[in-house]
C-alpha cells in the first residue's frame, strides 16, 4: 500500500464527509439533490479507485451503479417528483441549519473518536476509511431526523447508504459488495416510486396530527 | 457451493423458492391455497428430517444445535400458519378484501418469506444471512400492504422506511466484522463465515467488534422490534393480513433475534470485548416496560398483542443478556413458547375479527358466549403468554426472574414489574373481550381451529414436560451464548 | 388398612381423579346429570385423599418417601414429599373439598352454565392439593398459580355481572403478584445454581438481609393469597362472586394453602428466624384482624361480610404465627408449639365454619336470590336447618363457647400470656397490644355475627323474595349438618385434633405441646395444669344439662302455657316490617365510633321542608383508605404513564427515526468514553 | 366418696349463687331506695317477682320463633356455669378447671350473643336498637376484661381463677400499680356489663337510650324471669369475681374441712354487703350518660386494662 494510494483514497473519503456536512447546510431542495448528485460522484470516484489499488474489477460495477444511478437517474428523477408533487423549495428543518451543522461537527467528531481509538493495529486504509464512513452514515442520518421534506428525507437515506458503499468497498476483498449496492438501489428505487406513486408525502412527516389519529384506527 | 449437501437442507431452501415461483403463476386461489399448505407441509418435513441426520457445515450452509430448532419451529409455525391462513384467505376472498389477483401474489410472497426466513436460519455466512433477513422483510412489507387501505400503506410504508433504516445499520455492523476478521482469517468468503468467524475470534480486533455489534444491535434490533425501535411493529401487525402478524410476531422476529444471537456468541467467544449483556437487559427491559405500558391504550386488538410481542421480545433479550445457563436456557425456551403461542393468539384473533368484523376492542365483548371455542382458545393463549402455569411461557419466566433475583436483585425488580404491568393491562382486555354481555355479530365461526389448539397443546406440553433431546440442545447451546 | 408409604402415591392419584374429571365435565358438556356425577365424584375422590392424609398424619411424624416425575424443569424434575405438615393440609383441604362437593351436588342444580363451574371445579381442587404436596419451587408455583388460575374461572362463571369481572381481574393480578414474590423469594433461596429443591433449599445457610428478604417476599406472597390487609382487596371481591360452594372452599380452604406457604417457606425451609420479623407478621396479623372485621361489620352483602370475616381470621392466625416465630427466635420451644399448634387448629376450626356459613348463604342466596341482607329477615321460619347450622357457625366464628373457635382463639390468648419472658422490648410493647387486637376483634366478630345473623335469619321478611323463601334441599343439608357437627366435636374434643396436630409441629420445631390424651376428662392443658386448662366437653355439658334442667324444671313446676299475640314493642307495633333494624342501622353505632377515621365515614341527613311531604333521605358515605391510599394511587400512576407513553404510538416516522438515531448515538457514546 | 367430698362445695356454691342473686339485687335497691330518702321494696321482692313471672302465662308475638324460646335458657345457663366456676366462699371447685377466667369471659359472651339475637328475633325496632347497643358495648367490654384477665394471669401466672384466688390469698403480691389499674378498669367493666347507672338504667322503660331493657321488651312470664335471673346472676357474679381476687380473704382453700367454708361464706356475705352498699352510693350519686359516651367511658376501662398488661409484661415489679 504506497502512501499516493492511501492519500487519494483518504482525500476522496474526507471529500465524502465534506459534502455531507454541505448537504446539511443547504436550505433549498433543488440545491440539495446538485449537492448530492456530487456527492454520488465523489462516491463513484472513490469506488473506481478502491478497485484500481485492490485490483478488484467487480467494484467498477458498483461504482458504475453509483454513477449512473445515484449521480443521475436520482437526481433527476427527484426534481421531476418535486415539481409535480409541488414540494416546498424551501426545506423545512426542525433544527436550525447553524445548530444541525454543529451537530454534524459533533458526530464526525464522535465517529473518529470511535474507529480512530479502537482500530490501532488494523490497516490504516480501512481505518481511516471506516471513520470516514461512519461519519458519512451518522450525517445521513442526521439529515433524516431533522429534515421535514420527505425529499430530503430520501436523500439522507441515499446519503447514509453512500456511506456504507464507502465502508464496504474500503473493506478490502469483501464478498458481495456488489449485490449490495445493486440491493440499495433496488431499495431506494423502491422509495422514490414509493413516494411517487402513493404520493404519501403527509405519512412520511405532517403536521396534521388530527389525520394521523385518524388512520392509526386508534385514539391518543 | 461444493460444499452445499444436496439432501434436507437443500429441500428446506428449494421447496419454498420452487413453490414462491409455482404460485406466481397459478390462477386458482383454492388450489394455490392447498399447494401452499402442500409446501410449507413439506418444508416441515424436511426440517424435520434434519433432526435425525445433520449435513457437516458447509462454506454457506450450516445446521448445528442453536439454529436445528429454530428451522423446526419456523417449518412447522409456517405449516400451521398456511393451514389457517387457507381458511383465513377464503373468508377475505368472501367479503371482497382481496382479489384473486392479490392472492397469488400473497401465495407467492408468503413462500419467498419463508424461503428468507429458511435461509437467514441455515446459512454460515454473516452476509448471506443479512440478504436473507431483508429479503424477508421486504417480503413482509409487501404482505402487510396488501390491503391497499390508507392504513395498510402506512402501515407498509413506516415498515419500509424504518427497515430499511435497520437494514443498512445492520449492513454496517456486518461490515465491521468482516473488517474485523479481515486481517486474521484471509479476505474473501472466510471472513464472512460463521464457523470460521467463531473459531479465530479470539484474534479479532476487541475493540472494532464492539462498534459492530452496536450496530448489529440497532439494525437486527429493529427487525426484533425491542424498543425505541420498534414502532414499524404494531402497525404491521395491526394492519397487514392475521396469518402474517402471526408469522411476523412468531418467526421474524425469531429469526431477527437469532441473527443477534449468532453474533452474541461470536462476542461471547472474544476476549477484551464489551459484555453484550447490558446492552441487552437495558433494551431488553426498555421494551419490557415500555410496551407493558403501552398496552393499556390500545383499541385495536391486534395493534395490542403486537405490543405484547413486543414485551416479549424484551424478555427474551433480557434473559439472554443476563447470561448465564440459566437465562440462556430460559430464553431459547421463552422463543419457542412465545412464538407457538402468540401465533395461537393471531389465530383465533384473526377469526374472531373476521366474524365480529371489528379490530377494536370495545366493539368485541362475551366471545365465550357466543363462540365458546374460539373464546376459550382466546383465553387460553392469553393465559399461556401471560405467562400462566402450566403452560410453557411460565418456565421460562420462572427461570428468568429466579436466576436474575438471585443474581442482581435490583434488574429482576423491574422485570417483574414490567410482567406484571403487562399482565394487568391483557388481563382488564380479556375481560371483557371473552366475558360478559355479548356484543357484535354471534354468526358461527367458520375457523380452523387445528392450527391453534395444536400450538396451545405444545405449550402445554411443554409446560409440563420438555423432551429429553429439546433440552440437551437448549443446555448445549446455552453454554455456547455464555 | 394401607400403609403410611402408599399414602402419597394415593393422593396423588386422587389428584389425578379430580383432573380427569375436569376434563370429563368437558366431555359431558351440559348433560343434565353431569352436576350430580361430577360433584358426587370430586366428593369421593376427596374422601379418599383425606382418609390417605389422615392415616398419614396418625402415622405421626414419619416421613414418607418422594416422588420425583421427570417433568417440569428437565433438570430437576417435579418432587412431591408428604411430610406431616403437608398431611395436615392435605387433610384440611379435602375435608373441606368433599363436603363441599356434597354440597354442591345439590346447590349446583341452581347453576345457569354449569359448564362454566364444572370442569374448574376439580381443577381447583387438584391445584389446592398439588401445592401443599409440592417438594420444589417449580411445582409449588406452579400448582398455586393454577389453583389461582382455576379459582379465577370459577370467580368469572357468573360473568355477565360487571362487577365480577372486576373482581376476576383484581382478583388475578393481585394472585400474580402474589406468585411473582413468592418467586423472586425462592428464587433468592435458590441461589443462582437454581437448586430449587426444598431438600437443598433447607439445607443452605442464608446469610440476615437474605433471610429478611425473602420474609418479607413470602409475607407479601402469601400474605396476598391470605388476605393480610393491605393485601386484602381482592378477597371480598372475588369470594363473593364464585358460586358459593366455591366462595366456601376460597375462604374456607384456599386461604389456608396460603398460610401453608409461610409456614413451609418460615418455618421448614428458611430456618431461625430473627426476633423483629415476628414483630413485623404480629403488626400485620392485628390490624389485619381488627380491620377485617370492621370491614365486614358493615357490609350489607351477606357473602361478602363472610369474605370480611375471612380476612379477618387470617389477622388471627397471623398473630399466631408471629407468636409462634418470637418465641422461636428465643427458642421457647414450648411456646413455639402451643402458638403454632393455636395456629393450625384455627386453620382447621376456620376452614369448618367459613365453609358452613358460605353454605348457609349459599342456600339464602339459592333460596330467595338474595344476598343483600336488608332485603331478607325471617329465613329461620322458612328455612330452620340453614337457620340452625348457620347460627352454629356463627356461634363458633365468633370464638365463643363451647364450639371451636374459642378454643383456637383461647390457646393464642395462651400463647400471648407467655410471652413476658421474651427479652426483646419491642416484643414487650408489640405483644399485649397484639393481644388487645385480638380481643378487639373477637368481640367484634361477636357482634358482626349477630347482625349477620339476625338480620337475615331473625325478624321479619324485608322482601317478597323472603318471605316466599324454601329450604334448601337435602344435600345441602346433610353438608351443612356435618360441618356444624364437626365444630361442635372439634370445640368439645380439641385434645384429640391437638395430639394429631403433635408430630406436624414436631417435625417443624423439634418440639411440641404436651400429651393431652393423659389429661383427665378430656381436658386440654398447653403448658400446665395449674397454669390453664379448658374442657369443652364439660363446659357443653354444663350449659346443656343446666339449661335442660332449669327448662324441665319450670315447665313440671312453674307455667307451661303460651299465648301468641301481636308483637308488644312498647305498645308501639308497626306493621311495616322496614321499621325493624337494618343491617345498616345495626351497625350504626360501631360505625360512629370506629368509621369516622377507619372508613372515614360521614353521615348525611337531609330533612324536607316544613309541609313538603317527600321524604327525608339519611346517607351513609363510606371510604376504603386502603383502596385510595395504595390502590388507587398506583392505577392512577399506572395510568398517567400509560397516558404520557401512549403519545409515542402516534409519532411521525421522522420521529420514530430520531428515536433509533439517539438510541444509536448514545450507544456509540458509551464506546467512546467507556472503552 | 371423694367425688361426693369435692362435689359439696361445687353444688353449695351453685345452689348459693342461683340462691343469692336475686337477694343482692334486692339489696342493691333498697339501699339506693333509702339513700334517696325512699323506703323502696322489700328485700325479698325479687323472689317475688320471679315467682309471680314464672306462674304467669309466656306471651309471644306471632312471629317469634324457636331461638327465641330457646335463648332464656341458654342465657341462663351460661351465666349460671359462669358464675359456678368463681370461687365464692371457697377456691375447691371441682370444676373449676374446666373453664378458666377468660373462658368465663366467652361464657358469658355466649350468653349475651342469645341475649342479643334474642332482641332481634321478633323484628321489633326497639329490640333492634337493645341488641345493636349491647354488642356495641361488648365491643369495649370484652376487650378491656380480657386485657383485666392478662394482668391478674401475669400477675398470678396463670389463668385459672382458684389459682389466682389462692395466689392472692397467699399475700406475696403486695400493693401493686398493674393491681390497681385492674380494678379500675374491673368495675367500670363490671358497671357497663350490668347495665348500671351510668351505662343503662335498670329502673326505667321507654327511654330511647335504654340498652338491655330494650331488648328484653317481647319477654314475657317464665322467659322473663329466666332472663331477669340471669340478669341477677351476673351482678352477683361480677361482684364475687371482684371480690375473690381484690379481697381474698375468708376463702376456704381446696380440701378443706366445713368451718373454714362456713367462714368463707360468712365472709362471702360480708363482702357481697360492702360490694352492694358501694354500688347503690356509686349509683346515686352519678348520673347516666348519652349513649355515645359510653365508648369514652368503657375505653377508659380498655386503656387501664391495656395499661396494666403493658406494664406488667415491661416489668414484673409493677
Amino acid at each position: 500500500m504506497d502512501q499516493f494510494a492511501f492519500d487519494v483514497a483518504h482525500l476522496l473519503a474526507g471529500g465524502l464527509v465534506l459534502i455531507s456536512l454541505t448537504m446539511l447546510y443547504q436550505d433549498r431542495l433543488s440545491a440539495l439533490i446538485r449537492v448530492f448528485a456530487l456527492h454520488a460522484v465523489v462516491l463513484a470516484l472513490s469506488v473506481a479507485w478502491q478497485a484500481a489499488i485492490q485490483h478488484a474489477p467487480h467494484l467498477y460495477i458498483t461504482a458504475a451503479i453509483a454513477l449512473l444511478f445515484k449521480a443521475i437517474i436520482i437526481p433527476v428523477s427527484l426534481l421531476r417528483i418535486m415539481k409535480q408533487l409541488g414540494v416546498h423549495r424551501e426545506i423545512d428543518t426542525v433544527v436550525g441549519i447553524g445548530p444541525t451543522m454543529l451537530a454534524g461537527i459533533g458526530l464526525i467528531a464522535l465517529s473518529m473518536v470511535v474507529m480512530l481509538r479502537v482500530t490501532a493495529e488494523s490497516d490504516p486504509l480501512a481505518r481511516e476509511d471506516l471513520a470516514f464512513a461512519l461519519s458519512v452514515v451518522l450525517l445521513g442520518l442526521l439529515m433524516m431526523v431533522t429534515r421535514r421534506n420527505v425529499v430530503s428525507q430520501v436523500i439522507g437515506f441515499m446519503s447514509l447508504e453512500n456511506g456504507l458503499i464507502l465502508a464496504a468497498t474500503g473493506a478490502k476483498g469483501m464478498p458481495l459488495v456488489v449485490e449490495i449496492s445493486v440491493a440499495f438501489s433496488v431499495l431506494i428505487a423502491f422509495i422514490v416510486i414509493g413516494i411517487f406513486l402513493f404520493r404519501i408525502r403527509e405519512r412520511f412527516d405532517t403536521v396534521d396530527v388530527q389525520a394521523l389519529e385518524r388512520l392509526r384506527g386508534e385514539d391518543p | 457451493m461444493t460444499a452445499l449437501p444436496v439432501d434436507a437442507v437443500a429441500a428446506v431452501l428449494l421447496i419454498p423458492i420452487g413453490a414462491a415461483a409455482l404460485l406466481a403463476v397459478l390462477p386458482s386461489y383454492r388450489l394455490s391455497a392447498r399447494l401452499n399448505v402442500l409446501a410449507t407441509f413439506l418444508t416441515l418435513l424436511a426440517a424435520l428430517s434434519l433432526l435425525a441426520v445433520r449435513p457437516a457445515p458447509g462454506q454457506f450452509l450450516l445446521i448445528d444445535d442453536l439454529n436445528v430448532v429454530f428451522i423446526v419451529l419456523n417449518t412447522l409455525v409456517g405449516f400451521t400458519t398456511s393451514v389457517f391462513s387457507a381458511t383465513y384467505i377464503a373468508h377475505e376472498i368472501e367479503v371482497g378484501r382481496l382479489t384473486p389477483a392479490s392472492l397469488r401474489f400473497y401465495h407467492a410472497m408468503y413462500q419467498v418469506m419463508m424461503f428468507g426466513m429458511n435461509l437467514a436460519l441455515v446459512s454460515n455466512n454473516i452476509g448471506v444471512m443479512w440478504v436473507a433477513i431483508e429479503l424477508a422483510t421486504l417480503t413482509t412489507v409487501m404482505m402487510v400492504g396488501i390491503y391497499r387501505t390508507p392504513q395498510a400503506l402506512e402501515a407498509a410504508w413506516k415498515y419500509f422506511i424504518l427497515g430499511s433504516v435497520g437494514i443498512a445499520l445492520a449492513l454496517f455492523g456486518t461490515i465491521l466484522v468482516y473488517m474485523a476478521a479481515r486481517p486474521v482469517v484471509g479476505e474473501g468468503l472466510d471472513g464472512m463465515t460463521w464457523t470460521i468467524l467463531v473459531r479465530n475470534v479470539a484474534a479479532f480486533d476487541p475493540a472494532l467488534l464492539n462498534v459492530a455489534f452496536v450496530f448489529l444491535l440497532l439494525g437486527y434490533g429493529t427487525k426484533v422490534g425491542l424498543a425505541p425501535l420498534h414502532a414499524w411493529l404494531p402497525d404491521a401487525h395491526a394492519e397487514g393480513p392475521t396469518p402474517i402478524s402471526a408469522v411476523l410476531s412468531g418467526l421474524l422476529l425469531n429469526v431477527a433475534l437469532y441473527a443477534l444471537l449468532r453474533f452474541k456468541i461470536l462476542l461471547a467467544a472474544a476476549p477484551g470485548v464489551i459484555a453484550p449483556g447490558p446492552l441487552m437487559v437495558t433494551m431488553g427491559l426498555t421494551s419490557l416496560i415500555f410496551a407493558a405500558f403501552m398496552l393499556y391504550r390500545r383499541r385495536d386488538i391486534k395493534r395490542m398483542f403486537a405490543y405484547s410481542s413486543i414485551e416479549h421480545m424484551g424478555i427474551i433479550a433480557f434473559a439472554f443478556g443476563m447470561g448465564g445457563p440459566l437465562a440462556n436456557f430460559a430464553g431459547l425456551l421463552h422463543m419457542t413458547m412465545h412464538s407457538l403461542t402468540k401465533s395461537a393468539i393471531f389465530f383465533a384473533v384473526g377469526h374472531i375479527s373476521q366474524i365480529k368484523g371489528t379490530q377494536k376492542i370495545a366493539e368485541i365483548r362475551g366471545l365465550t358466549v357466543t363462540h365458546p371455542v374460539l373464546g376459550w382458545g382466546l383465553v387460553l393463549g392469553v393465559m399461556a403468554i401471560t405467562g400462566m402455569p402450566p403452560l410453557g411461557i411460565f418456565m421460562s419466566e420462572f427461570l428468568v426472574v429466579s436466576s436474575t433475583f438471585a443474581r442482581e436483585p435490583l434488574l429482576a425488580i423491574p422485570l417483574v414489574l414490567g410482567l406484571l404491568v403487562a399482565f394487568g393491562a391483557l388481563l382488564l382486555r380479556l375481560g371483557t373481550v371473552a366475558f360478559g354481555e355479548p356484543l357484535g355479530s354471534t354468526a358461527p365461526a367458520e375457523a380452523s381451529y387445528v392450527p391453534m389448539f395444536a400450538h396451545l397443546a405444545l405449550v402445554f406440553v411443554a409446560g409440563i414436560y420438555l423432551p429429553g433431546p429439546v433440552v440437551v440442545w437448549f443446555q448445549h447451546v446455552a453454554s455456547q451464548l455464555g | 388398612m394401607m400403609p403410611p408409604a402408599m399414602t402419597l402415591p394415593i393422593i396423588l392419584f386422587s389428584v389425578c381423579g379430580f383432573l380427569g374429571l375436569a376434563v370429563m365435565a368437558v366431555a359431558l358438556g351440559s348433560s343434565r346429570r353431569a352436576t350430580p356425577v361430577l360433584y358426587g365424584g370430586a366428593s369421593i375422590v376427596s374422601l379418599v385423599a383425606l382418609i390417605a392424609s389422615l392415616i398419614q398424619l396418625v402415622a405421626g411424624g414419619h416421613v414418607t418417601p418422594g416422588l420425583t416425575l421427570p417433568m417440569g424443569v428437565p433438570w430437576i424434575g417435579v418432587h412431591f414429599r408428604l411430610d406431616a405438615l403437608s398431611s395436615f393440609f392435605v387433610a384440611v383441604i379435602d375435608l373441606g373439598a368433599a363436603v363441599a362437593s356434597l354440597y354442591a351436588i345439590g346447590y349446583g342444580r341452581h347453576e345457569h352454565e354449569p359448564l362454566r363451574v364444572l370442569p374448574f371445579y376439580p381443577a381447583f381442587l387438584a391445584g389446592m392439593n398439588l401445592v401443599v404436596l409440592a417438594g420444589d419451587a417449580f411445582t409449588f408455583l406452579v400448582s398455586w398459580e393454577f389453583m389461582s388460575l382455576s379459582s379465577w374461572a370459577l370467580v368469572m362463571a357468573h360473568h355477565r355481572d360487571p362487577g365480577n369481572i372486576r373482581a376476576g381481574y383484581i382478583y388475578l393480578l393481585t394472585a400474580s403478584f402474589g406468585t411473582l414474590c413468592l418467586l423472586l423469594a425462592f428464587g433468592l433461596m435458590a441461589g443462582p445454581a437454581g437448586g430449587y429443591t426444598f431438600e437443598t433449599i433447607r439445607t443452605a445457610h442464608y446469610s440476615g438481609w437474605v433471610a429478611a428478604l425473602v420474609l418479607a417476599l413470602v409475607l407479601l406472597g402469601a400474605g396476598s393469597k391470605a388476605g393480610l390487609v393491605p393485601l386484602h382487596v381482592w378477597l371480598p371481591l372475588a369470594h363473593p362472586a364464585a358460586p358459593s360452594h366455591v366462595s366456601a372452599l376460597m375462604s374456607g380452604v384456599m386461604t389456608k394453602v396460603a398460610v401453608y406457604a409461610f409456614i413451609r417457606v418460615v418455618f421448614d425451609l428458611l430456618g431461625e428466624p430473627s426476633w423483629w420479623s415476628s414483630m413485623v407478621v404480629l403488626a400485620l396479623g392485628g390490624v389485619t384482624a381488627v380491620l377485617g372485621v370492621l370491614y365486614a361489620l358493615i357490609q350489607q352483602d351477606i357473602k361478602r361480610l363472610l369474605a370480611y370475616s375471612t380476612v379477618e381470621n387470617i389477622g388471627i392466625i397471623y398473630i399466631g404465627l408471629g407468636l409462634a416465630l418470637a418465641f422461636q427466635a428465643n427458642g421457647v420451644t414450648a411456646g413455639t408449639a402451643l402458638a403454632l399448634t393455636a395456629v393450625l387448629l384455627h386453620v382447621l376450626n376456620h376452614s369448618l365454619f367459613k365453609s358452613l356459613l358460605f353454605f348457609g348463604a349459599g342456600a339464602v342466596l339459592s333460596a330467595t336470590g338474595e344476598r343483600d341482607m336488608d332485603r331478607l329477615g325471617g329465613l329461620i321460619h322458612r328455612m330452620p336447618v340453614t337457620a340452625f347450622t348457620f347460627l352454629v357457625g356463627s356461634v363458633a366464628i365468633s370464638a365463643l363457647p363451647p364450639l371451636n373457635g374459642f378454643v383456637s382463639e383461647w390457646m393464642t390468648f395462651q400463647a400471648i400470656l407467655l410471652s413476658p419472658n421474651l427479652p426483646q422490648w419491642g416484643l414487650k410493647f408489640m405483644i399485649p397490644a397484639v393481644g388487645a387486637l385480638l380481643a378487639l376483634s373477637a368481640a367484634l366478630a361477636a357482634a358482626c355475627f349477630v347482625r349477620g345473623f339476625g338480620i337475615t335469619f331473625l325478624g321479619r321478611p324485608r322482601a317478597q323474595a323472603a318471605a316466599q323463601a324454601r329450604e334448601t334441599d337435602r344435600f345441602s343439608q346433610s353438608a351443612m349438618l356435618l360441618l356444624a357437627l364437626l365444630c361442635l366435636l372439634a370445640g368439645i374434643l380439641p385434645g384429640v385434633v391437638i395430639d394429631a396436630l403433635a408430630p406436624v409441629i414436631q417435625s417443624l420445631i423439634g418440639g411440641r405441646m404436651p400429651l393431652q390424651g393423659n389429661v383427665p376428662w378430656l381436658s386440654i392443658v398447653p403448658i400446665a395444669a395449674s397454669r390453664s386448662s379448658y374442657n369443652g366437653l364439660l363446659v357443653f355439658l354444663f350449659i346443656a344439662a343446666s339449661a335442660w334442667i332449669a327448662a324441665l324444671a319450670i315447665h313440671r313446676f312453674a307455667s307451661h302455657a303460651v299465648r301468641r299475640s301481636a308483637a308488644w314493642d312498647c305498645g308501639y307495633p308497626d306493621p311495616s316490617p322496614l321499621t325493624q333494624y337494618s343491617a345498616g342501622s345495626f351497625s350504626q353505632p360501631i360505625r360512629r365510633i370506629y368509621g369516622a377515621t377507619i372508613f372515614e365515614a360521614r353521615e348525611r341527613i337531609e330533612m324536607p321542608a316544613p309541609g313538603d311531604t317527600g321524604p327525608a333521605r339519611f346517607r351513609v358515605d363510606l371510604k376504603d383508605l386502603v383502596w385510595d391510599w395504595l390502590y388507587a394511587p398506583i392505577a392512577g400512576i399506572v395510568n398517567f404513564t400509560a397516558g404520557r407513553l401512549n403519545h409515542l404510538q402516534f409519532l411521525t416516522i421522522r420521529r420514530y427515526l430520531s428515536l433509533v438515531f439517539v438510541a444509536l448515538i448514545v450507544l456509540l457514546l458509551v464506546l467512546a468514553i467507556w472503552m | 366418696m371423694d367425688v361426693i367430698v369435692n362435689l359439696a362445695p361445687q353444688a353449695g356454691q351453685m345452689l348459693l349463687v342461683l340462691l343469692l342473686a336475686p337477694l343482692l339485687t334486692g339489696f342493691v335497691r333498697i339501699v339506693k331506695a333509702r339513700l334517696l330518702r325512699r323506703r323502696g321494696p322489700p328485700l325479698l321482692q325479687p323472689y317475688r317477682d320471679l315467682l309471680r313471672l314464672l306462674r304467669k302465662e309466656a306471651v309471644l308475638a306471632e312471629n317469634a320463633s324457636w331461638l327465641f324460646r330457646c335463648a332464656p335458657y341458654l342465657i341462663f345457663a351460661g351465666t349460671w356455669v359462669a358464675a359456678a366456676l368463681i370461687p365464692t366462699f371457697g377456691t375447691g371447685l371441682m370444676f373449676s378447671w374446666s373453664a378458666d377466667l377468660i373462658a368465663i369471659t366467652a361464657l358469658l359472651g355466649s350468653a349475651r350473643f342469645f341475649l342479643a339475637l334474642a332482641g332481634m328475633d321478633v323484628g321489633t325496632s326497639f329490640g333492634g336498637i337493645g341488641s345493636s347497643r349491647e354488642v356495641m358495648i361488648a365491643t369495649f367490654a370484652e376487650p378491656a376484661m380480657i386485657m383485666i384477665v392478662f394482668t391478674l394471669a401475669l400477675i398470678a401466672g396463670s389463668t385459672q381463677l382458684s389459682t389466682i384466688a389462692g395466689f392472692m390469698l397467699s399475700g406475696g403480691v403486695g400493693l401493686r400499680v398493674s393491681l390497681g389499674l385492674a380494678l379500675v378498669a374491673l368495675t367500670m367493666v363490671a358497671i357497663a356489663e350490668n347495665a348500671r347507672i351510668p351505662i343503662d338504667n335498670p329502673a326505667t322503660h321507654l327511654e330511647l337510650t335504654m340498652v338491655h331493657e330494650a331488648m328484653v321488651l317481647e319477654y314475657s312470664g317464665r322467659h322473663l324471669a329466666m332472663i331477669e335471673l340471669s340478669a341477677m346472676l351476673k351482678l352477683l357474679l361480677y361482684v364475687s369475681l371482684i371480690a375473690c381476687v381484690f379481697t381474698p380473704w375468708g376463702l376456704a382453700p381446696d380440701g378443706a374441712g366445713p368451718i373454714p367454708h362456713f367462714i368463707g361464706i360468712g365472709a362471702y356475705f360480708l363482702k357481697l354487703a360492702v360490694a352492694g352498699t358501694l354500688l347503690a352510693i356509686f349509683e346515686t350519686s352519678i348520673a347516666k350518660m348519652r349513649v355515645f359516651r359510653v365508648p369514652e367511658f368503657l375505653g377508659a376501662a380498655l386503656m387501664l386494662g391495656l395499661l396494666a398488661a403493658l406494664l406488667r409484661f415491661m416489668s414484673r415489679s409493677f
